[in-house]
C-alpha cells in the first residue's frame, strides 16, 4: 500500500502539473497543456517546454481518441464505411463523405446526375459556412471572447436545422451516396437556404464591426505566429492555413471535382500568413461559400438525384484517390481495391493532422497565449488529427 | 512545369535498371493492378480524372530520398505518406503523395519493400512533415524509417507493440 | 445615526458584511443574467423564479464541496489566501458614503485606505497561486503582479490629479463638493481638467484591470491557464475567491461614483441620496458586465504596453496639465 | 510598436462600436429553446432509432425476415429471424432485436429494405438510467404494444 502511494506521488510530480524539485533548479519547465485543456477543444495534450512564459518547445500529442478508421475500412464494404466518413472529422461531415463517394465513383465509373452535384456543393459549401462558425466562435472563446460563439452557434443553428430537414440529422450526414444523394431537396429547404442567405450576410457585417474591427483583436493577432509558405509546403499543411500564406491552393481549383468548376468564385488569400490572415481568409471563405450556394440554387437542374449503381459495390483493382477541399483543408481518401467488395486498404488524409505538425516549429519561442491563439488559428478538429 | 517533364526528370533520375525486381509480379502486371512503367520509365502518367493523380513513379526503397529531394526541388508539398501491406507477396509497399500547391500537380511515389525486414529511409530529412506522417506509418505498418529521429508511436498508445493495419494482425 | 459609538460599529460591521455578501451572491446573478441577454439567451431561470435562488443553490453547493489540499501545497498559505483576499475587500467599505449620512467611517484620508487595502487582495490572489504548487497557478501569480504594478500607477496619477481638484481625501467631502447639480460633478468639472472624461477613462480601465476583470482577467485566463491562481481550489475555496472579485468591483465602482459621479448627489435634485448612489454604482457595475461580455482578452504583453505606454504617459500628461490649468485660472 | 494618437482613438472608437452592438442585442429577444419546458418538432426526415412500418390492412409489420438489413448494417447491431407460417406466401418476422447502443443511425437498414418495412422514429430524447434497456430494442414487441 505504501508502496503504491509513493508511486502515486512520484508520478504526480514528475507527470502532472505540479512542479518538481528538479524543475525549480532548472530554467525551464514542462507544462502539460492537455488533454483535457480548454483551448484544445478535445482531447489534445501538448507537452511544452516554457522558459517563464515563453514556450521553448511545443510538442503536441495526438491519439487520443484515436479509433482506427482505416482499419474499419478494411473490415466492411464500401457502403458499410460510409457512415464512418462523417465521424472522422464531424464538422465538415458532408465534405468528407463527398471524398469518400467521390472516389468511389471515381473508380466505379458512375454517373452522378447534375441535380445531385448541384445538391452537394449546397450542402458541402453549407456545412463548409457552419465549420467556420464553429471555428470562429470557439477561436473567440480561445482569445477570451465569450459572446461571438454563441452569436455564431445561432447562425450555426438555422445551417443544422436546414439540413437536418433534407438528412434527417445535424451532424453526421450521411447524405451522400455513390451515385448521388439519398434524398430530393425540398422547396421548404430552398426556401430557407435563400432565407438563410440573406440573413447570413448583415451577420459577417456584424462579425465585422464586432470582432474583426476590434483593437483588442487585432493586437492579438496581427503579425502573431508568422507561417509561411515555405514552412507550409514543408508540413503539408493545406486550406486556410495555406492561404493564409498567400498561396491560393484550393482543391476545389486544382483538382476540379463536382461542379465546382461551374461556379464563379473567389479564392480569398492573404500574405501575411500571420493568425489575423488565416482568420480573414476564414471570414472570406464564409462568403464566397454564400456566393457559391447562391450560384447553385439558382443553377439547380431538375431531374433524378440518385443515378444508377450496383447493389453491392465493386471497384476495378487498383489505387485510387479523390481529394477534396474540406474546411481545414485538403482531405484525400485512397482506395486500393483487390477487386473484392471489400477495400483492401482506406487512407485518408486528414488536413488537420498535417496542419498541426508545424505547430512545433511555428511556436517556437512564442509565449503562451500566442502559441494559443495559433492552434486556434490551425482550426483543430482532433477526431481529424486521431482518426 | 507538366506532368511529362516530371516524368522525364523522374526517367533521368531513376534508370530503370535499378528499380527493385520485385516490384512487379512475373507477369508484367503489378499487384495493385497498376500498368507498369515501360521499362525507361520509373514514373507514368496517369489521368487524373480516373485516378486522383497525375503521376505515379515505382523506385527502388533507396531511392525515395532522391525522389523528395527532386519534389522539393520542383516546389511539392508532402501530402501523406502511407504504406500498404502485400501479404500474398511478402512485401510492403510505401507511397509518398505529393501535391503541388501552385499548379496542382499531383504526385505519388511508390515503393516496395520486403516484409520481413520493412525497412526504407526517412524523408523527414527532406519534408518535416513526413516526420508525423512517418510515425503513423511505423505506428500501423511496423515499417522502420531509418534515419527518423523518433518513431515512437504517434496515435497509438505509447506502449503499443502491435501493428493494427498488418494483414496478419488480428485485433488481440 | 444617533447610536452610541460601540453600536454604530457592530451595525456598520454586520451592514458591511450583509452588502458584500448579498452583493457577491447576486452580482453572480446580474452577471449570468446579463451575459445570458447580451448572448440573446435567457441564463438562470430554473430555481426561484427568473433563477433568483440560483446563487444561493450555488453557494449550498460549494459549501457541501470538500475542500481539497493537493498534495505538496504549502498547506497554511493555501487556506490563508481566500480569507486574505476577501476581508481587505470589506474594509474598503469602510470609508465609503453611500449617502450623507451613511458612511460607516469618515476618516479624512479614505481614499488612501481604499488604495492600500486595495492592493492587498493582489498579493493575496498570488499568495494563493504559489501556494498552489501548480505551474498554471504560478504563471498567473506572476502574471497578476506585474499588471498590478503597471496598473496602479496610472491609477494613483488619475487619482492624484483628482485630488489636486478636490483638494481633500476625505470621501464624504469630495462628494459635498459635487452638491447642486450634475454640472458640479467632478466628471463635468472641465474648467479644472479640460480632460475629464479622459481621466475617467483612465480611472475605469485601471480598475478593469486592478480588480482582474475581462478583458483584463489575466490571472483567470481560463482558455489559457485553465483558472489561472484557482485551479488548485475547489468549494468555498473557490466561491471566496470569486466573491472578492465582485466586491472589489462594487468598491471600484463605488470609488468612481464617489470621485466622478458625485456620489449620492442627484442630478436633479429628487429621491433620496442612497438611492442615487446605489443607481449610479450598479450602472457602472452593470458596464463593467457589458464590458466582460463583449470584449476578448488582451494579450498579457498588450495589457502592460497599454499601461506602460498609453496609460501612465497620457496620465502624467494629464496631471500636468491640470496642474497648469489651476496654476494658471 | 507605435502608437499614434489616430491609433489610439480609432482603437477605442472600435471598443465603442462592439459595445453598441452588444448592447443592441441585449434588448433583442432570446433564440434559445427552455428545452424541458419546450421542444422543436423533429422534421419528417428525422433520423431516430428503427421501428415496424405497420401494414395497413393487416395491422402487422411488413417484414419479410429477408434479413438484408442485417447484412447492410454496419455495426452489426440488427438480428433477424422469422419463420414461413402455412397458407402465407412470404416470411413473417418474429424476432427482431436492435443493439441500440452500436447503431450509429445510418439508415442503411432502412434504405435496403425491399417492402419499405422499416422506418425512423422521431423519438429523440432517449434516456435511461440503465444500459440495458438499448442493448436490445425488439421492434416485434414494440409493434404489437403500440
Amino acid at each position: 500500500m505504501r508502496f503504491i502511494t509513493l508511486c502515486v506521488r512520484t508520478l504526480a510530480v514528475s507527470e502532472s502539473n505540479f512542479i518538481s524539485a528538479a524543475e525549480h533548479a532548472g530554467e525551464t519547465f514542462v507544462l502539460n497543456l492537455g488533454p483535457q485543456h480548454p483551448a484544445t477543444h478535445g482531447v489534445l495534450r501538448v507537452k511544452l517546454t516554457m522558459d517563464g512564459e515563453y514556450i521553448t518547445r511545443a510538442e503536441p500529442v495526438p491519439g487520443y481518441i484515436h479509433r482506427m478508421h482505416e482499419k474499419m475500412g478494411e473490415n466492411r464494404n464500401y457502403a458499410q464505411f460510409l457512415p464512418n466518413t462523417s465521424r472522422i472529422d464531424y464538422l465538415s461531415a458532408m465534405h468528407y463523405t463527398h471524398a469518400f463517394v467521390g472516389v468511389v465513383e471515381r473508380a466505379a465509373k458512375l454517373e452522378v446526375p447534375p441535380r445531385a452535384e448541384y445538391i452537394r456543393v449546397i450542402t458541402s459549401e453549407l456545412n463548409r459556412i457552419s465549420s467556420h462558425l464553429v471555428w470562429f466562435g470557439a477561436f473567440l472563446l480561445d482569445l477570451g471572447g465569450f459572446t461571438p460563439l454563441l452569436y455564431a452557434f445561432d447562425d450555426r443553428e438555422k445551417i443544422l436545422d436546414l439540413l437536418e430537414g433534407i438528412t434527417g440529422s445535424r451532424l453526421t450526414y450521411c447524405y451522400y451516396r455513390f451515385g448521388g444523394v439519398c434524398n430530393d431537396i425540398d422547396d421548404e429547404f430552398i426556401r430557407g437556404t435563400r432565407a438563410f442567405l440573406e440573413e447570413m450576410r448583415p451577420r459577417l457585417k456584424l462579425y465585422r464591426e464586432l470582432v474583426t474591427d476590434n483593437i483588442i483583436l487585432r493586437k492579438r493577432l496581427i503579425d502573431i505566429g508568422p507561417i509561411s509558405a515555405e514552412l507550409c509546403r514543408k508540413y503539408g499543411a493545406t486550406g486556410p492555413v495555406i492561404r493564409g500564406a498567400g498561396v491560393p491552393y484550393d482543391v476545389r481549383r486544382s483538382e476540379p471535382y463536382s461542379v465546382y468548376p461551374e461556379l464563379d468564385f473567389v479564392v480569398p488569400t492573404h500574405a501575411e500568413g500571420d493568425c489575423m490572415a488565416r482568420y480573414l481568409v476564414r471570414m472570406e471563405e464564409m462568403g464566397q461559400s454564400l456566393r457559391i450556394i447562391e450560384q447553385a440554387l439558382d443553377r439547380l437542374p431538375e431531374g433524378p438525384v440518385l443515378g444508377k449503381a450496383p447493389k453491392t459495390v465493386k471497384l476495378p483493382p487498383g489505387d485510387y484517390c479523390y481529394a477534396v477541399e474540406a474546411a481545414r483543408g485538403r482531405f484525400m481518401v485512397r482506395v486500393i481495391s483487390d477487386g473484392k467488395e471489400i477495400p483492401y486498404r482506406v487512407k485518408l488524409r486528414a488536413p488537420s493532422f498535417s496542419n498541426l505538425s508545424l505547430f512545433e516549429e511555428a511556436s517556437q519561442g512564442m509565449m503562451l497565449p500566442d502559441a494559443l491563439a495559433v492552434m486556434g488559428s490551425l482550426d483543430l478538429v482532433i477526431p481529424d488529427i486521431d482518426r | 512545369m507538366s506532368a511529362e517533364e516530371l516524368a522525364e526528370r523522374f526517367s533521368r533520375l531513376f534508370p530503370r535498371a535499378s528499380a527493385p525486381p520485385e516490384s512487379t509480379s512475373a507477369d508484367g502486371v503489378s499487384a495493385d493492378g497498376v500498368v507498369p512503367a515501360e521499362p525507361s520509365r520509373p514514373a507514368q502518367e496517369t489521368e487524373h480524372a480516373a485516378r486522383g493523380c497525375h503521376l505515379e513513379a515505382t523506385l527502388a526503397s533507396g531511392e525515395v530520398v532522391a525522389a523528395a529531394r527532386l519534389m522539393d526541388e520542383h516546389g511539392f508539398a508532402i501530402d501523406a505518406v502511407t504504406g500498404v501491406d502485400w501479404l500474398a507477396e511478402g512485401q510492403m509497399e510505401v507511397i509518398y503523395d505529393y501535391f503541388h500547391p501552385v499548379n496542382g500537380l499531383r504526385v505519388a511515389v511508390r515503393a516496395r519493400i520486403p516484409r520481413e525486414n520493412p525497412e526504407i529511409p526517412t524523408v523527414s530529412e527532406v519534408f518535416p512533415g513526413a516526420n508525423w506522417h512517418e510515425r503513423e506509418t511505423h505506428d500501423f505498418f511496423g515499417i522502420r524509417f531509418t534515419g527518423h529521429p523518433d518513431l515512437t508511436p504517434l496515435l497509438l498508445p505509447e506502449d503499443a507493440v502491435y501493428h493494427p493495419l498488418r494483414k496478419d494482425f488480428s485485433g488481440e | 445615526m444617533n447610536l452610541p459609538e460601540p453600536f454604530r460599529l457592530l451595525v456598520f460591521l454586520l451592514g458591511t458584511m450583509a452588502f458584500v455578501g448579498a452583493n457577491a451572491a447576486y452580482l453572480v446573478w446580474v452577471e449570468r443574467k446579463g451575459a445570458g441577454r447580451f448572448q440573446r439567451r435567457t441564463g438562470p431561470t430554473e430555481v426561484g423564479y427568473a433563477g433568483l435562488l440560483q446563487p444561493i443553490a450555488d453557494a449550498i453547493k460549494l459549501m457541501s464541496k470538500q475542500l481539497i489540499l493537493p498534495p505538496g501545497v504549502d498547506a497554511t498559505l493555501f487556506r490563508l489566501a481566500p480569507l486574505l483576499v476577501l476581508a481587505p475587500a470589506m474594509m474598503c467599505f469602510a470609508t465609503i458614503p453611500f449617502s450623507e449620512t451613511l458612511v460607516p467611517r469618515n476618516i479624512n484620508v479614505g481614499l488612501v485606505m481604499v488604495f492600500s487595502f486595495g492592493s492587498i487582495h493582489v498579493m493575496a490572489i498570488m499568495l494563493g497561486g504559489w501556494a498552489s504548487r501548480n505551474k498554471y497557478a504560478i504563471i498567473s501569480a506572476a502574471r497578476i503582479v506585474s499588471q498590478n504594478v503597471a496598473y496602479e500607477i496610472p491609477m494613483l496619477l488619475v487619482v492624484i490629479t483628482l485630488l489636486m481638484v478636490t483638494g481633500t481625501m476625505n470621501l464624504h467631502e469630495i462628494v459635498q463638493q459635487q452638491a447642486g447639480g450634475f454640472w458640479n460633478w467632478n466628471f463635468f468639472r472641465l474648467a479644472a481638467n479640460p480632460l475629464m472624461p479622459v481621466t475617467f477613462i483612465i480611472f475605469y480601465i485601471c480598475m478593469l484591470a486592478e480588480t482582474n476583470r475581462a478583458p483584463f482577467d489575466m490571472a483567470e485566463a481560463e482558455s489559457e491557464l485553465v483558472a489561472g491562481a484557482f485551479t488548485e481550489y475547489a468549494g468555498m475555496g473557490f466561491g471566496v475567491f470569486f466573491m472578492a472579485e465582485y466586491a472589489n468591483v462594487v468598491i471600484g465602482c463605488s470609488l468612481a461614483t464617489v470621485l466622478f459621479f458625485g456620489g449620492w448627489q442627484s442630478p436633479i435634485g429628487v429621491l433620496p441620496g442612497l438611492f442615487w448612489f446605489l443607481l449610479k454604482l450598479y450602472l457602472l457595475v452593470f458596464s463593467v458586465i457589458w464590458v466582460r461580455w463583449t470584449f476578448p482578452r488582451t494579450q498579457f504583453y498588450g495589457l502592460l504596453n497599454l499601461s506602460w505606454k498609453i496609460l501612465i504617459p497620457l496620465s502624467l500628461f494629464i496631471l500636468l496639465l491640470t496642474s497648469a490649468v489651476m496654476k494658471l485660472f | 510598436m507605435k502608437h499614434s494618437p489616430r491609433q489610439i482613438i480609432d482603437g477605442f472608437w472600435s471598443l465603442l462600436t462592439g459595445m453598441r452592438i452588444t448592447l443592441g442585442q441585449f434588448f433583442k429577444p432570446t433564440v434559445t429553446v427552455q428545452y424541458p419546458h419546450e421542444s422543436l418538432k423533429m422534421p419528417t426526415r428525422f433520423r431516430g432509432h428503427i421501428v415496424f412500418v405497420r401494414d395497413p390492412e393487416t395491422g402487422k409489420s411488413l417484414c419479410i425476415a429477408c434479413k438484408a438489413c442485417e447484412k447492410a448494417c454496419p455495426s452489426d447491431c440488427i438480428v433477424v429471424d422469422g419463420i414461413k407460417r402455412e397458407g402465407e406466401k412470404r416470411k413473417s418476422v418474429t424476432d427482431f432485436k436492435l443493439d441500440f447502443t452500436k447503431c450509429s443511425l445510418c439508415g442503411s437498414c432502412v434504405e435496403v429494405c425491399p417492402t419499405d418495412a422499416l422506418e425512423f422514429s422521431r423519438a429523440y430524447n432517449l434516456a435511461s438510467v440503465s444500459k440495458e434497456q438499448f442493448h436490445c430494442i425488439d421492434l416485434v414487441k414494440r409493434l404489437e404494444q403500440e
